[in-house]
């Protein structure tokens, strides 16, 4: 399943690790591969951030991502995607979300890579609900410009 | 016909619910769900719409039985 | 060392695990990071591949890779860069290079790693001979463009 | 003065040695390094050349104790 939205901490290089050995890669097929990973950081906006929720909408979250993947694959000379992305509660320093794409050559592994996190950012319905230092939480606006 | 509606994010904190039934006799469209299901509250700006769980805009009509969600704008990643 | 040349085979992610903990980088301060694989493929201009020796520069290489990280740092807004890369005799589905760059936002942790990547194949010396199925021997004349 | 040369991948495979040591009485160019080194042979095209580890042309002209290398293309990562 190259689409999995998970509610607890995930250690990347790890899961990376039993994904891609569950993933359709006969090994030395390919020679590239390219790996994002978004942290949640402990400041934001000038602000301690003490915590995160991430909400979502189940079935369209997934919908969407699969579809993002798709794209990639139809748009990019890439042999496989993947996509992780966190759900609930966040502590700072774990992974919100990781992608990754193998390909036979590096160019397609960082456009493809770079594409999925930007089509996700702009398309996937995630929220993230910030706890500040006071215990008092808000919603994030909007991304940083990718 | 029935259809279900759904808030997330802060939309659903600000309406101080998740979700609702809107009951129609006609056609309708998701606009005319917004006003039906919150009393005609002006619909914020910036606000995104899925029918079905695909993007939608205001002007689409809604069948018996679909699914339509409000929320703000995105932030994943 | 934000530089290291082994040679021998290493595990991608357990490497990056402990790489990323020898740098200097506070758990929560970092939101992105970005990692490249270079892994060798068992065929290459249409011939079965069935093993490669690297050769470099003892010296040269390591200055060279350091400077292309100190650039990357210089040019975007980074926390920090890694790059690993394998000399000696090498086998199909091994890792030959591996790159990593953390920073606060996605897209500097993207172009970051591109850089290095790109830089890294017209700069450093590396040269690949590849051994072919019938045990003859020939040198990679040219990297593919990125 | 002595000058070490080195060869690197195929051009060290047909020369058939990595290593040369020049020895010149005045200053000394790279160029001039690789035509003592291989008595006179013509330098093949796309040919690279450092000193002391630092890219290099063939007109740098070369000091007492310095390392010169020639080498193809590079190929890595």
């Amino acid at each position: 399943m190259p689409v999995i939205i998970v509610n607890q901490t995930f250690e990347p290089w790890s899961e990376l690790q039993q994904q891609t050995q569950a993933l359709s890669l006969r090994p030395g097929s390919y020679g590239a591969s390219n790996i994002f990973l978004g942290t949640m950081r402990d400041f934001n906006e000038g602000d301690d951030v003490q915590a995160m929720t991430l909400e979502h909408y189940p079935g369209m979250t997934e919908k969407h991502l699969e579809a993002i993947i798709e794209e990639a694959k139809s748009q990019f000379d890439i042999d496989e995607a993947l996509i992780i992305h966190r759900v609930g509660p966040i502590q700072p320093a774990e992974t919100i979300v990781l992608t990754a794409v193998w390909s036979a050559h590096r160019k397609a592994a960082f456009d493809a890579n770079r594409f999925l996190m930007e089509e996700l950012k702009h398309r996937a319905p995630f929220w993230k609900q910030e706890t500040l230092q006071n215990g008092s939480t808000r919603w994030v606006e909007k991304n940083t410009p990718g | 016909m029935s259809i279900q509606v759904r808030y997330f994010a802060s939309l659903g904190d600000q309406l101080g619910r998740q979700e609702d039934q809107v009951q129609a006799e006609g056609p309708i469209t998701v606009a005319e769900v917004w006003q039906q299901a919150t009393d005609g509250l002006p619909m914020p700006p910036n606000i995104l719409m899925a029918v079905n769980q695909e993007y939608a805009e205001t002007d689409q009509t809604i069948n018996d039985g679909d699914e339509v969600a409000f929320f703000p704008p995105v932030t994943g990643g």
